[in-house]
């Protein structure tokens, strides 16, 4: 039987891999991807944990998730295609301009 | 006149802001005829001040945020009024003092000055635990402007340091301090700042230990207790004259005053229980510091570590738990307040003059200027406790008041006789006695004018209060006696009712 | 009778500040010189009046203010006039008004004569009020401010440079005074010890309640108190081992030398003994007492080997003045407190003629202090003559001179306690005493003339001050002539001191012994260096090299001894201490703030701006919180 | 039946999200996170969402994928993106460690069982019409929050990425000093 703890299990896995790409992207395309992937382990957690408890306020979460990924990827993507514009590359080593 | 302490805390703060539009060339003047008011209204305050009462005088209390039981709270005892007169005399000497040729920005000096001693009668004034916390911080701020902006070539680094440690030792006194109003929250049910109801608190001998040590963090930094003493030279170091003059007669007294006011009467117990643990560091102050200063090259951080080791006297005074000893540790307070001004006021005269403190650049200084050596001469004896000047006095008082409670201690303690004669008068050689190595130094000036004024009326207070001390020894005595007589009263532990000695337990046994 | 006690404390008082306020900075004036003799002199009436008056009515005790008053601390500024304070303040004042007198011709081309004559009175006036303190606190006041004065005047010259203790043994006056004024402070602590210790057991310093209530306090205490106060004794008059002082400040002027460290100021530690006599005669303290009497005896022997060989004309008087404060000591710790009163007030006269007189000679000599650069004297200075060869005869114990008298009755009292070792050790160094004494006046005035080699062109002293240096001859002479007079004077206070039969059975030969010791001392010094021609003195090499003669000329390598283990350790400890305070008191300090800073400065480098690697340090702290979240959901 | 569901859609979607996380390529790491969100849907519906798989299906794999891609073009796709890792070790590290964490979390028994639900599933009603009936209620504010939220979102990512449209961003070589124009100014 597949109860709770697999889905918990599952999005925990698909959170550390989205974690893991977060880490070690220096693409920013590619951390937007990596947080998506985080977004939607998240989402999975929420729908699992709305059918154990039989509420519907983890899927309104989700939903609402979805609905702020959306508009990020909106307005992110707008961000990238400027800098991109600007530095002529997406990568964070070389669009860092502040020096420690 | 019913508003006096009032007006001695809040007149030199207005007149300070008034400083803003005065002119430039007439700062000085200015400065000077607003400390002299100043001074004329504490002594004011003295000529009215009822001698035979003990308790607190001229109270004003006005709430201001009355939920918390904070309060504009102000009084005068015994124990502070001539604290808050030396305050007033020393700021207006040391403005006396000043030099208008070689202080840039005289405007601004006055100004932080007036600020400064504003703070300062208001720390000594307040009885209201937040009113004397906020005192208390602001006497920092005009102190670390007037070593930052007219000190040495390091003077920014001593400045901060001063600052930074001096304020964590108060935050952590503050820490203490709301502690206690909690504690009295607890107990009473209400919020209360107002240091006379707190020392009805009855607090149990642990908590009593552990707020000890808060307060003791703030004031101990102040004094400075050893280990807690190493801002001090640097402090002096780089400070200007009128800075080091204020630091070592007023500021350093803050500490040793908020032991007498906050930790004695709310802690006793701890305060008996502690006393092997003060009289260890206090001990290690005056030897080590004594001989600290003995290594030293030059003229001032000499007389900055002898202020060090003469607060290590005071401090074994305030802990006598006897009126004995505390009387004269508060009129040692006084006493040193008076004496180290006027030595660092002389370092700065010859600073001025030669552009150094080194002693090896000097020798043979009391042939070039003999009034000069003269007044030197006088303080040093004074600052070594000659009898009929007014060093020995408090020193006297507190070594005989001590010797009741640790016989060895007061002989380690005593020493100071010794060895303080050691630096000073190695100082005084080196500097003034011998041929004339610095031919520089052969057309030096003696005293002029000016500094015969700010200097003369220390030597005229030197002498009196040595030969005819009993002015000041009364009202202190009357308050002192009131505070032991209290302090026995709230005792819990039988050693320390057997500690302190009352007057009232004095007169049953005879 | 109060104002005459007032008028005999404070007249030096004016007169201090009347050359100090007026002509500090004026140069010779001899209004000054003039006006402060006198001012002491009227002192002197003042004193000898209220000795008549107390002889007659007894003692004048009065009360002048309150000094402080704290807690049950009372201490007044009183006064008291009786037998013991009259005979100090007699012989404080006529020895003072001769001085000053002296000082006229002495500092006669000193530029800074008005300030000596100020100092000289500010210290008669401490002198005066120590000894009529009515309370120990008094005491103590007078006796730091004769400390001051002697500071003062020991660093008179104080602009001569320091030099190596081969050249000059004291290195400067300036440093002569600080180490007077250093070595008296030790012993002060002492004395204030005791006065701690009197004040908590007894409840005040007022010497008539404390002795009246001596006798009941426990034995220990009674002990503990009599150290202490010896202590302070033991500083003031320079008793082994704080003795180094007073070789030392023989670099103050001649007059200072005659009037502090011989007649007055070193004898304020027997005055306090005195004073405290019913302290150190209970039985619970005769071991105390025993100990001063033997420690006196010691040092009476010690400074008088240590002057056998000295060169140092005024050296050599001192250590005659400690080992005769020895002798003082022996009395008192014996219990012959008159007696030692006696000798104190009879040394004051002689010691003070023999001082006056070497300055004579110094005035003569340029300074020169040297014996072997002089001799032959006796020519050009015959007054001088009479009066250090009197002055020695009754320093050397010679009838009917003051010295024989009072010295003699000392070492009778140690044969009549039974104290066999001490009283040979006093008779002996009655012998040295003798020898040393003549030694240096012959050296000085008989013999080769030796000076003219060194080109030196001698002349004798003022008239007037000759004149005014006859009334201490005459006293030295006379003045144990008056043995009994004193004696009945002085035991109203004093315990009386009789010798038992068998001693005064004895009495007849123990002074033939005492003066046969002294002869032949000074039989010995004649043969020696009073001889001319091919008898005449000279300087022998083996005697010098020899291990004997060394240790005596380096005063037992005492000072050295201070020197190597005492202001050389704590110079160096001072210096590490200083290190120690710098490096780790103030390191911690700035430990703190450089651990901060530090912190600051690697933690920046995250500030790196580069997204990828702030994710990376946001992915860590989230990682952190989920563990410290998951740990305390374990936990919890 | 649901198992077999679950781990073929638990399977794949971690490959495929792996790829996404661990590619070079910007299109392979696209293509596998479009195909990833489709498994994810497929949870959706097993968890009896079908509204979120539906909302998932038409959001995800229709709108943000087709907004990537169009960014995409934007950007040089083909090309290998090159990425300096400074420690690879660590960043893995941290990912099997959070992983780790979570697993442990997760198998770890539920405690909350007697939580109440707010919005209680009722049988018989349709997921759609439930969630219909809970979005346009309680959740009406937010709701309509996120839908100016979106609108701004959309109007900023016009704004943001149509400005110099007429510029190509691949082909041209940047002449200008690639740095902020603010920055110089304020130099």
């Amino acid at each position: 039987m597949i109860g709770i703890s697999h889905y918990l299990i599952l999005s925990g896995i698909l959170f550390s891999i989205g974690f893991m790409g977060v880490l070690r992207r220096k693409n920013l395309l590619m951390l937007f991807f990596a947080t998506e992937v985080m977004l939607n382990a998240v989402n999975i957690a929420f729908a699992a944990i709305g059918n154990y408890y039989g509420d519907l306020s983890g899927q309104m979460f989700a939903f609402f998730v979805i609905a702020v990924a959306a508009s990020e990827v909106a307005v992110g993507l707008g961000l990238l295609i400027v800098l991109y514009k600007k530095y002529g590359s997406l990568d964070l080593d070389v669009i860092a301009t502040m020096k420690g | 006149m019913e508003h006096i302490l009032s007006i001695l805390i809040f007149f030199p703060l207005l007149a300070g802001i008034l400083g803003f539009v005065v002119d430039k060339n007439s700062a000085k003047a200015y400065g000077i005829s607003v400390a002299a008011v100043e001074f004329l209204l504490s002594l004011w305050l003295w000529a009215s001040f009822d001698t035979t009462n003990a308790g607190m005088q001229f109270g004003e209390f006005i709430p201001l945020i009355s939920q918390f039981g904070i309060s504009y709270n102000v009084g005068v005892d015994g124990i502070s009024l001539f604290i808050v007169i030396m305050s007033a005399l020393m700021t207006l000497l040391g403005i006396i003092l000043l030099d208008e040729s070689k202080i840039a920005n005289m405007k601004n000096m006055i100004v932080s000055l007036l600020f400064l001693e504003m703070t300062m009668v208001g720390v000594f004034l307040s009885l209201d635990a937040i009113i004397f916390y906020l005192f208390w911080e602001l006497s920092l701020v005009p102190m670390l402007y007037i070593i930052g902006a007219w000190g040495g070539p390091t003077r920014v680094y001593a400045a901060v340091k001063f600052f930074l440690y001096t304020f964590a030792g108060s935050l952590v006194m503050l820490v203490g301090l709301l502690t206690i109003a909690y504690l009295y929250h607890l107990e009473a049910g209400v919020w209360t700042f107002n240091l006379l109801d707190w020392y009805q608190l009855d607090l149990s001998v642990g908590l009593q230990f552990w707020l000890f040590l808060a307060l003791f963090a703030g004031f101990a930094i102040k004094v400075p207790m050893f280990p807690f003493h190493t801002w001090l030279p640097h402090a002096h170091g780089q400070a200007p004259t009128i800075g080091s003059v204020i630091l070592a007669a007023v500021l350093l007294k803050m500490g040793t005053y908020g032991f007498v006011r906050f930790s004695l009467p709310l802690f006793p117990d701890a305060s008996v229980q502690m006393i092997p643990f003060i009289l260890t560091l206090s001990v290690i102050m005056v030897i080590y510091t004594a001989m600290v200063a003995f290594a030293q090259k030059d003229m001032k951080q000499v007389i900055a570590y002898s202020s060090v080791s003469h607060m290590g006297i005071i401090m074994i005074g305030v802990f006598a738990m006897n009126a004995e000893g505390l009387g004269g540790s508060i009129f040692l307070m006084l006493s040193h307040g008076i004496v180290s001004g006027a030595l660092f006021m002389l370092v700065g005269v010859i600073y001025e003059r030669t552009g150094t403190k080194i002693m090896s650049e000097f020798g043979g200084l009391a042939s070039i200027m003999p009034v000069y050596a003269t007044v030197f001469g006088i303080m040093l004896m004074a600052s070594v406790g000659l009898p009929l000047t007014i060093g020995f006095v408090g020193e006297f008082l507190v070594l005989l008041g001590f010797y009741e409670v640790s016989p060895l201690g007061t002989v380690l303690a005593g020493t100071t006789i010794i060895i303080g004669s050691i630096y000073m008068l190695t100082l005084f050689k080196r500097s003034f006695f011998g041929p004339v190595t610095n031919e520089k130094n052969r057309n030096l000036k003696d005293l002029n004018a000016r500094e015969l004024t700010a200097l003369l009326p220390l030597v005229a207070i030197v002498v009196w209060l040595g030969v005819y001390p009993k002015p000041v020894l009364g009202p202190i005595d009357t308050s002192v006696k009131k505070l032991l007589v209290d302090m026995e009263y709230k005792a819990r532990t039988p050693e320390a009712k057997e500690t302190i000695i009352s007057l009232q337990r004095a007169k049953e046994e005879k | 009778m109060e104002t005459l006690v007032y008028i005999a404390l404070f007249a030096p008082f004016v007169g201090s500040l009347f050359a100090g306020l007026f002509f500090a900075r004026s140069p010779k004036n001899i209004i000054v010189g003039i006006v402060n003799p006198a001012l002491i002199f009227i002192s002197f009436l003042a004193s000898v009046a209220l000795a008549f008056h107390v002889a007659e009515y007894g003692e004048v005790h009065i009360k002048m203010m309150d000094w402080i008053s704290v807690g049950n601390l009372n201490i007044p500024f009183g006064f008291l006039v009786d037998e013991v304070s009259v005979t100090m303040m007699v012989v404080v004042t006529l020895v003072s008004t001769v001085v000053h007198i002296y000082s006229n011709g002495y500092m006669d081309h000193d530029k800074s004569f008005n300030r000596f004559f100020s100092y000289l009175s500010a210290f008669v006036f401490s002198m005066m009020i120590l000894v009529m303190s009515d309370n120990f606190a008094g005491l103590f006041i007078g006796w730091e401010g004769v400390g001051v004065c002697s500071w003062l005047l020991i660093g008179f010259w104080y602009h001569k440079k320091d030099v190596t203790p081969d050249i000059n043994p004291a290195i400067s006056p300036s440093y002569a005074a600080n180490e007077a004024f250093i070595m008296n402070r030790i012993a002060d602590l002492g004395m204030l010890v005791g006065l701690f210790l009197i004040y908590w057991n007894v409840g005040s310093l007022q010497y008539d309640v404390v002795f009246e209530k001596l006798p009941h306090l426990a034995d220990g205490l009674l002990v503990s108190i009599a150290i202490a106060l010896f202590i302070g004794a033991m500083g003031k008059s320079a008793q082994f081992p704080l003795h180094t002082w007073l070789t030392d400040a023989m670099e103050g002027p001649t007059p200072v030398s005659a009037l502090i460290h011989a007649a007055t100021m070193v004898t304020a530690g027997v005055f306090l003994v005195i004073r405290a006599n019913p302290l150190y005669s209970l039985d619970a303290v005769a071991g105390v007492s025993y100990f001063i009497a033997a420690l006196g005896t010691f040092v009476a022997f010690y400074a008088a080997s240590m002057a056998l060989v000295n060169r140092d004309l005024k050296r050599i008087i001192a250590y005659s003045t400690l080992s005769q404060l020895g002798y003082m000591f022996a009395a008192a710790g014996l219990g012959a407190y008159w007696i030692a009163l006696f000798h104190l007030a009879a040394h004051a006269f002689f010691k003070a003629l023999l001082f006056l007189g070497a300055g004579n000679v110094m005035h003569a000599m340029d300074d020169e202090l040297d014996l072997f650069k002089m001799g032959g004297l006796k020519k050009v200075m015959r007054g001088t003559y009479i009066y250090m060869g009197v002055a020695s005869l009754a320093l050397a114990g010679i009838p009917p001179l003051a010295g024989y008298f009072s010295k003699d009755a000392i070492i009778e009292t140690a044969f009549n306690e039974g104290t066999y070792i001490l009283w040979f050790s006093l008779v002996f160094t009655a012998g040295l005493t003798a020898f040393y004494s003549f030694r240096q006046v012959f050296l000085t005035f008989e013999g080769e003339e030796r000076y003219k080699k060194y080109g030196f062109h001698p002349h004798e002293m003022y008239k007037y001050v000759l004149v005014a240096m006859s009334p201490l001859a005459i006293l030295a002479v006379v003045a144990g002539w008056f043995q009994e007079t004193f004696h009945e004077f002085i035991i109203a206070v004093l315990p009386d001191y009789e010798m038992s039969h068998h001693t005064h059975h004895n009495a007849w030969w123990l002074g033939l012994l005492v003066l046969a010791f002294a002869v032949s001392g000074i039989v010995i010094a004649y043969k020696k260096y009073a001889q001319k021609g091919e008898n005449a003195f000279k300087q022998d090499a083996e005697v010098e090299n020899g291990f004997l003669y060394k240790l005596l000329m380096n005063q037992y390598y005492v000072p050295y001894f201070y020197v190597e283990f005492i202001v050389k350790p704590y110079t160096v400890i001072s210096e590490k201490f200083w290190a120690i305070d710098k490096a780790v008191v103030d390191g911690t300090v700035d430990m703190i703030a450089k651990v901060l800073y530090r912190t600051g400065d690697k933690t920046r480098t995250m500030q790196n701006g580069n997204l990828s690697s702030y994710l990376n340090w946001m992915g860590a702290g989230a990682l952190l919180l989920i563990l410290a979240a998951a740990v305390s959901a374990v936990m919890g | 039946m649901e198992a077999i569901a679950f781990y073929v859609f638990a399977i794949s979607t971690v490959i495929l999200f792996g790829i996404t996380a661990l590619s070079k390529n910007v299109l392979y790491a696209m293509t596998s996170l479009a195909a990833g969100m489709v498994m994810i849907s497929g949870f959706f519906f097993l968890l009896g969402a079908d509204f979120l798989g539906v909302v998932q299906l038409i959001v995800y794999v229709g709108a943000v994928m087709a907004l990537y891609s169009f960014a995409m073009m934007f950007f040089d796709a083909t090309k290998d993106i090159k990425e300096k890792h400074g420690n690879p070790a660590l960043v893995f590290l941290l990912g099997g460690l959070m992983a780790l964490v979570f697993v442990v979390i997760f198998s770890a028994p539920i405690i909350g069982e007697n939580m109440e639900a707010l919005y209680p599933i009722v049988d018989g009603v349709g997921n759609a019409q439930a969630v219909g009936m809970v979005l346009f209620t309680k959740y009406l504010v937010p709701f309509e929050v996120a839908a100016i939220m979106l609108l701004v979102a959309m109007i900023a990512g016009i704004i943001l990425a149509g400005k110099k449209m007429d510029k190509s961003l691949t082909t041209t070589v940047i002449e200008e000093n690639p740095e902020d124009e603010i920055l110089k100014e304020s130099r």
